[in-house]
């Protein structure tokens, strides 16, 4: 017992005594207080946050809207010349956090495919990537090692967690080498560019706000959602339950999922059985056709419900006529940061946020959305963003 | 009188460490024939990076499996001492050692549960550990709602900092590493796992309290859970409390029957589970310089350890047979 | 000479059945004394006393004049008695060294000195006069007799007076008896009193002191080896009337045609066995505790195939290398070791007397399955039913599920290995007439047992078996003098 | 006097526990919610616990023989992204593709079994490796998330029912389905073959020697579970469709839930029936808990306290062994 205990205490002592002596991969200045202050609480709720995504969402993007993955809401654009390089052959590294859920896997396909045109266009080389499994510590030994081959010449990060990674990403900003990430955020400002749509707050508030306004007052809503403490996923519910404390929707409860579409039947056909159910919020489409389902199968009519731009539910929503809204946290953000590679690379200004446009799809859109992408799998991603690519359709189908 | 003392179990630690070399050699040549160079030093850097944190966990692990128990939670503890790091440390400087102390505290706690509930209670360690496991988590995802505390930069160091191609992580890792093989020979505690996972009749006719070793390791286990927390909250920089959600303990099971510790105990050591884990580690830097499927990785990894337990269970056969009177051919 | 240990008036029951009754037992101090008699005189139980494993009903023992009572093995281990048991308490996976100071290594400033248990282990044996035993070798790897010589010194290190040894020899070849002999010769020298359990004569007169008898739980005579001759000793063991105790061959019992013939059977434990058991024959195998009697048992039953020989069924050749094939070839093991080998305890009493047909279809039948709850009856089996979970038998009703169950399949050959062992009086006497009546359906019967008078009280035929080889054969009714003299490889008298 | 002993030895017998377990789990739910047993809700938790009672019953077979099977929840996620590639929406597919599934199912415990058996490789060593392996090939092969839809018709079992019933509304097939199966068990255990397994977890050498083929009982035992997986993927899939998260976990709640109905992990005790009543008590607790409406993310504390708690008071006998050797003379 003793011996554990002298040895860690040992550790940290080594770990002291050589902070200064030895090569470190650890950033060097004192973090940065103001980023870990928003962060380290328990609350998953930043009013400022949440009001700026709101006013987001109102802000006509720059760019050209049949390209939404290059437009940007009230971009800062900022100079990347100290990155341009010569010649195309450009290797491009992306640590990937996971492919262990459909909207990931729609979005690295999008992504592979947006990177062979761009290296039959000859502006990147090798693209190489890492992919985590989910695993924080995997993905900072991931990120590590591309910063030590020494090969990158930009590295695109998709973090598994926000808080976690930011260390090892401020690590790799100090290599020198151009860091992009894309989807969550890290609680540094290092990287060149941070690209993500509105986010949570938005798709939660989109959500919310649409439920508010087609129930009747007093009516009920439960709250399904897949896992607690993924930023993205609090960010979302959080918004939601501000705004639904402003309304005067019973709340039934809030339940999490796992995205297990059988768990999501069971939950809901429970939840119908002790009295009616008027609404449904989600904060991810995973699993939304088994909540409807839940309905059928219970004999009650049909909720007003929000799920997301994933075929299967739109599917079930053009086939029921129910009135529903699809949120979307842009999976078109996946072609972004190969694009935005290139762009610093060629020494071109890029956002130093880029906030890609977020806009849910609603039953006016959904069957031309359908149409389009009649011949996707059911859980591919409306807005997947890839239609003008060369692998089109074919791709997304068989992967 | 001077014969080294652990000839007799250098056989299957020997077999292992060429095991590794020969995973080395393959994957090296996999690697140059794809145009790397796997012992380039950013690549050992990755590899030996790699074992640190599995390494913490599988180390405690083998003293358990060696008492003939198991750890389901240790996921779950370090995940759980990585907020308590975290938090306690709270960004500054001084509270790193309160911090340790605190999170060694915690962890050796859950251990000795672990233990007293498997030792005194007799159930069975798969259903305690499963069960304590589901208690951590459902006190981290009510307690946490994501990542919390803040570690300063001069703890960081401890998953950052190298010497030479060397991390620290890696260094300190080895370091508990060659404690707990120090442990298992030189304490009475630590000698005595060997006789309660063997045999426990044996060992409590020898005079050896079998329930008090048994919460010794699992209070050990625990702890390098512990200290697999604080590496995680080093490298973090704050605590998480979905870390659990990466099964490190099936992990970490793997390193150790990997390392050729018998699943039903008595038999193995820390010196073949470090090598168990740096087998995993090496098929994972291979695997990423290859950029082959993440997918194809969880496959190649149940084949490598189902094999591995395979072959170790045929070496095991021979043993038992009984000693012949008539030798074949010597008998009329 | 100092007294090392008086042990008086101890009685002791299972289950209400006297095992001892009022027993006395003194040693001195480097005295090797033979505790003799045949299987069921008591003679382990004693022993197990002695060493903690049993409590005593009634009775005293005094260790160097100081009173005792023992309720665990450890604490006499702390008084000074070790024992060596036929099975072996050590752990194969660890040194000779670490074995010898297992739960009491010594210590250096809180650490194991291994040096010093190497070196005090090396003193030992070397006090033993052992010089071929490295303490750093592991256990698993060595033989029989090394063990031995291992769990001596580990009783020597716990500075054990008095050191009680159950049938050391029965497990050593030749060679090896010669080092337990100069081994016990070092004990004596040392002022170690032995407690010495043996049936070989030839050990008792060759190393002990004295020799204490016992008979059907009774002392018999205590004497200095120096006033007794092997004839005097022998007729004081035995001398129970044969015809009392064993049932008469039924009427009507007729040997027919040979069902089971052995020629030149042999493997890596016996050897040249020739052996032939007709239909309504009783063959008893003797011998000595490892002279072959439950290797042959497990040879005819495809345990451990012969790999020389030939095995004839009513007959036909056969080559018998799984139980499987045995039993579908008409042949019934009841094994030595009922609760290792032979019940599934925790099942009920109709799931284990129906196991043998459950488990091979060649000889599960309907008709058989209804004779199941006849047979148990016809055993007077005493159980809350046949759902009852067999655990909660007494030893002697468990047997006779074992014996149902093998009895269910109706074979043809049936080999008892100690159909005895451990069960009370009334249980012997049922199994004594089921297997007459089993000879009288004409079934070929093969009887081991180490209890001398049950063989020759039973058997028709007596092979007696010593080293693994046929030592020779005797007539039933045969005396027990003649049965040891082949039995200890004298030769006939 | 006996007659009381035997009372009380039956109502503590751990086998007797689980349904004990279960009234007190149901008086909880009733005290919460008198409405759940009303016909059509009742009908609706068992259509939704089928698969979980299936599973366990597939599990008691390995366990009771002596093993562990760690793979099944990665089997039955296997099965329904096979079902929905295969089928891909197709009706005529659906016989073929479910003939397909009970094949693979009866493979995989095939080959976990013969690696148990045959190589001697510890089960939970040989289960955990076909988890990573069937987690993995799956995802390969689909690239990473599922494809392809199930048909109406596949989903008949798990999500249909005979309608129009009086008082239960609909009788799920699903229902009908877990009885058959757990009736199908039941009858197994009672046959030669459920008696060797029971006798091979009890004590292998005494089976072995009494001619049994315990390596073969073993074998079957865990096609058996492979089979139970297979089943259980077919209902989940009917019940709920296609999801990249299904069978997640389920490994360690059929394991709680067969041992906390009182089957001893080592083998050779137990009841099928009981098993399936632990995955009863284990659903009947999940619908507890959200009638109480306990926090979501308390749960699985209150559960693993649950489950400790109660394999303790199961072998609270067992504790302390004798030190001392059998209690027989010899």
């Amino acid at each position: 017992m003793r011996t554990t205990r002298i040895a860690a205490a040992a550790a940290a002592a080594l770990g002291i005594l050589l902070a200064t002596a030895c090569t470190t991969d650890a950033p060097t200045e004192e973090a940065d207080d103001t980023a870990t202050e928003t962060e380290s609480g328990d609350e998953w709720f930043v009013q400022a946050d949440y009001d700026e995504q709101l006013a987001q969402r109102d802000i006509e993007p720059e760019g050209d809207p049949n390209t939404p993955w290059l437009q940007a809401i009230e971009p800062e654009w900022v100079d990347t010349a100290a990155f341009a390089q010569e010649g195309g052959d450009a290797t491009v590294c992306f640590s990937n956090a996971s492919v262990s859920n459909p909207w990931r896997v729609t979005g690295w396909i999008t992504m592979q495919q947006q990177v062979a045109v761009l290296q039959e266009s000859g502006q990147i080389g090798e693209f190489r990537h890492s992919d985590a499994g989910d695993d924080d510590d995997q993905q900072i030994s991931d990120i590590q090692a591309f910063v030590d081959s020494g090969d990158c010449d930009a590295l695109i990060i998709s973090p598994s967690t926000t808080a976690t990674l930011t260390p090892a990403v401020e690590a790799a900003c100090e290599s020198g080498v151009p860091v992009i990430i894309f989807d969550r955020g890290v609680n540094t400002d290092c990287a060149v560019t941070f690209i993500h749509p509105i986010g949570g707050y938005a798709f939660g508030a989109d959500a919310a706000e649409f439920l508010v306004d087609e129930l009747e007052p007093g009516s009920t809503v439960l709250a399904l959602r897949i896992l607690p403490g993924v930023d993205v996923l609090e960010n979302r519910w959080a918004a939601a339950e501000e705004i639904f404390a402003d309304s005067e929707l019973e709340i039934l409860g809030n339940e999490f999922t796992g995205g297990d579409a059988a768990e999501i039947k069971n939950i809901v056909t429970q939840y119908l059985q002790r009295g009616d159910v008027d609404g449904i919020w989600m904060d991810a489409g995973d699993g939304a056709v088994a909540a409807i389902e839940a309905f059928e199968d219970a004999g009650a009519p049909y909720p007003v419900m929000t799920g997301e731009d994933e075929l299967s539910f739109m599917r079930k929503w053009q086939e029921t006529g129910m009135t529903a809204l699809a949120p979307v946290y842009s999976n078109f953000q996946w072609r972004t940061p190969v694009i935005a590679a290139t762009m610093i690379l060629a020494g071109e200004q890029v956002p130093a946020e880029w906030v890609l446009p977020q806009d849910p799809i609603t039953e006016a859109e959904r069957d031309q959305y359908l149409e389009v992408n009649a011949d996707m799998p059911s859980l591919h991603y409306a807005k997947f963003g890839g239609e003008d690519l060369p692998g089109f359709p074919d791709a997304w189908q068989d992967r | 009188m001077t014969q080294r003392l652990h000839k007799p179990r250098l056989g299957t630690t020997a077999l292992i460490y060429l095991a590794l070399a020969g995973v080395l050699a393959a994957g090296g040549i996999a690697v140059a024939v794809d145009g790397g160079n796997l012992f380039a030093t950013a690549n050992l850097v990755d590899m030996l990076t790699r074992t640190s944190l599995t390494g913490f966990l599988a180390i405690g692990m083998t003293l358990v499996i060696l008492c003939r128990s198991l750890d389901l939670s240790v996921g779950y503890t370090a995940a759980l001492s990585s907020l308590v790091a975290a938090t306690t440390m709270d960004g500054q400087v001084a509270n790193v050692p309160l911090a340790i102390g605190a999170v060694l505290l915690v962890s050796g706690l859950i251990g000795a549960f672990n233990g007293a509930v498997t030792a005194y209670l007799g159930v069975n360690p798969f259903i305690t550990t499963l069960g304590t496991g589901l208690i951590i988590k459902g006190y981290l995802d009510t307690q946490y709602k994501g990542p919390a505390g803040d570690v300063p930069v001069m703890f960081q160091q401890f998953g950052y900092t190298r010497i030479g191609p060397v991390p620290v992580s890696t260094v300190v890792m080895l370091a508990v590493a060659a404690a707990a093989i120090w442990f298992l020979r030189s304490t009475r505690t630590g000698h005595h796992m060997y006789a309660v996972g063997g045999d426990v009749d044996v060992a409590r006719m020898s005079g050896i309290r079998t329930g008090r070793t048994l919460l010794a390791a699992h209070v050990l286990c625990g702890m390098t859970a512990g200290v697999a927390g604080l590496l995680l909250a080093s490298r973090f920089g704050t605590g998480s409390a979905t870390a659990y959600t990466s099964l490190y303990e099936l992990d970490a099971i793997a390193a150790v029957v990997l390392g050729g510790t018998l699943l039903l105990g008595g038999k193995g050591g820390v010196a073949g589970t470090v090598a168990g884990v740096a087998i995993l580690a090496v098929l994972d830097t291979v695997f990423n310089v290859l950029q082959i499927d993440p997918f194809a990785k969880d496959v190649l990894r149940g084949v490598v350890i189902i094999a591995a337990v395979a072959i170790y269970a045929r070496r095991q056969l021979d043993r038992t047979a009984r000693r012949p009177r008539f030798a074949e051919g010597r008998a009329s | 000479m100092t007294e090392v240990l008086s042990m008086r008036g101890i009685d002791k029951a299972f289950l209400g059945v006297p095992v001892l009754s009022s027993v006395d037992l003194t040693m001195n101090q480097g005295e090797v004394h033979a505790l003799v008699g045949e299987n069921g005189a008591g003679k382990s139980t004693l022993m197990k006393i002695l060493a903690g494993v049993h409590t005593a009903d009634a009775g005293t023992i005094e260790l160097g004049g100081r009173a005792v009572s023992f309720t665990h093995p450890l604490q006499a281990q702390h008084a000074g008695v070790a024992s060596v048991f036929q099975e072996f308490n050590l752990l194969p996976e660890l040194t000779v060294a670490e074995n010898v100071h297992l739960g009491r290594e010594p210590k250096r400033r809180g650490l194991i000195d291994r040096r010093a248990m190497i070196d005090s282990t090396a003193e030992t044996l070397a006090d033993l006069g052992v010089d071929d035993l490295a303490p750093t070798a592991n256990v698993g790897r060595l033989s029989v007799a090394h063990q031995q010589i291992t769990e001596i010194a580990k009783a020597l290190s716990q500075g054990a007076d008095l050191i009680c040894m159950d049938e050391p020899t029965a497990a050593l070849a030749d060679a090896e008896v010669e080092l337990l002999y100069r081994l016990i010769g070092r004990l004596r020298e040392r002022g170690t009193a032995v407690l010495y359990v043996s049936h070989r004569l030839k050990e008792i007169f060759d190393l002990c002191d004295r020799i204490t008898v016992l008979k059907d739980g009774r002392l018999v005579d205590s004497v200095a080896t120096a006033d007794i001759t092997p004839d005097d000793l022998v007729a004081k063991m035995v001398g129970r009337r044969i015809e009392a105790q064993f049932p008469a061959r039924l009427p009507g019992t007729e040997t027919g045609g040979t069902r089971l013939k052995i020629t030149g059977g042999g493997n890596d434990f016996v050897d040249s066995i020739d052996l032939d058991v007709r239909a309504g024959e009783i063959v008893g195998l003797a011998g000595l505790q490892g002279s072959g009697r439950t290797e042959i048992a497990e040879a005819v039953f495809g345990i451990a195939p012969f790999t020389r020989g030939t095995v004839e069924v009513d007959g036909t050749p056969i080559r018998i290398t799984r139980p499987r094939k045995a039993i579908g070839a008409g042949i019934a093991l009841v094994t030595e070791d009922r609760k290792a080998q032979g019940l599934a305890l925790w099942q009920s009493v109709r799931a284990n007397a129906r196991m043998v047909l459950d488990a091979n279809a060649r000889v599960h039948s309907r008709r058989r399955l209804a004779r199941v709850s006849g047979l148990l009856a016809s055993l007077d089996l005493v159980a809350r039913g046949e759902d009852q979970e067999v655990r909660f038998l007494s030893g002697g009703n468990q047997q006779k599920v074992v014996v149902a169950k093998w009895l269910a399949a109706e074979p043809g050959i049936i080999v008892l290995d100690e159909p005895t062992r451990g069960i009370d009086v009334g249980a012997k006497h049922k199994l004594y007439s089921v297997v007459r009546e089993l000879a009288a359906e004409g079934l070929a019967v093969l009887l081991i047992a180490s209890e001398l008078i049950e063989v020759i009280g039973l058997a028709d035929r007596i092979v007696v078996l010593h080293d693994g080889r046929i030592a020779g054969e005797l007539p039933g009714g045969a005396t027990e003098q003649q049965v040891m003299a082949y039995a200890t490889g004298r030769g006939p008298e | 006097m006996t007659r009381v002993r035997d009372l009380l030895l039956r109502a503590t017998n751990p086998t007797a526990t689980v349904f004990v377990l279960l009234v007190l789990v149901f008086a909880g739910v009733f005290a919460m919610n008198p409405g759940f047993f009303e016909g059509p809700s009742l009908m609706a938790f068992l259509k939704q616990a089928a698969p979980l009672v299936i599973l366990a019953a597939g599990q008691y077979f390995v366990i009771v023989s002596g093993n562990f099977d760690l793979s099944v929840g990665a089997l039955v996620g296997a099965q329904v992204v096979i079902a929905a590639r295969l089928i891909d929406g197709e009706e005529s597919r659906t016989l073929p593709v479910m003939i397909v599934m009970v094949l693979f199912g009866i493979g995989v415990g095939l080959v976990n079994g013969l690696i148990t058996t045959a190589l001697k490789v510890q089960s939970f060593i040989t289960t955990l490796g076909m988890l990573m392996v069937l987690y993995g090939a799956i995802r390969l092969w689909t690239g990473g998330a599922p494809t392809g839809s199930l048909s109406e018709s596949f989903r008949v079992f798990g999500r249909m029912g005979i309608e129009d019933v009086p008082v239960l509304g609909q009788i799920p097939w699903a229902l009908l389905i877990m009885i058959a199966v757990g009736a199908g068990s039941v009858l197994l255990m009672r046959t030669r073959f459920g008696r060797i397994l029971m006798a091979a977890g009890d004590n292998e050498r005494a089976a072995a020697l009494s001619g049994a083929r315990v390596d073969t009982a073993r074998t079957i035992a865990f096609v058996l579970s492979g089979l139970s997986a297979t089943i259980a993927g077919i209902l989940i899939g009917g019940f709920a469709g296609v999801s990249a998260q299904v069978g997640d976990g389920l490994e360690f709640t059929v394991i709680t839930a067969v041992v906390l109905g009182g089957v001893v992990l080592g083998g050779g005790r137990g009841s099928v029936l009981a098993a399936m009543a632990g995955a009863l008590v284990i659903e009947a607790l999940f619908t507890l808990f959200n009638q109480m409406a306990l926090p979501a993310t308390l749960r699985p504390a209150v559960q693993g306290a649950i489950i400790i708690a109660a394999v303790a008071y199961a072998a609270r006998r067992r504790t302390r062994p004798v030190p001392t050797a059998t209690a027989t003379p010899s």
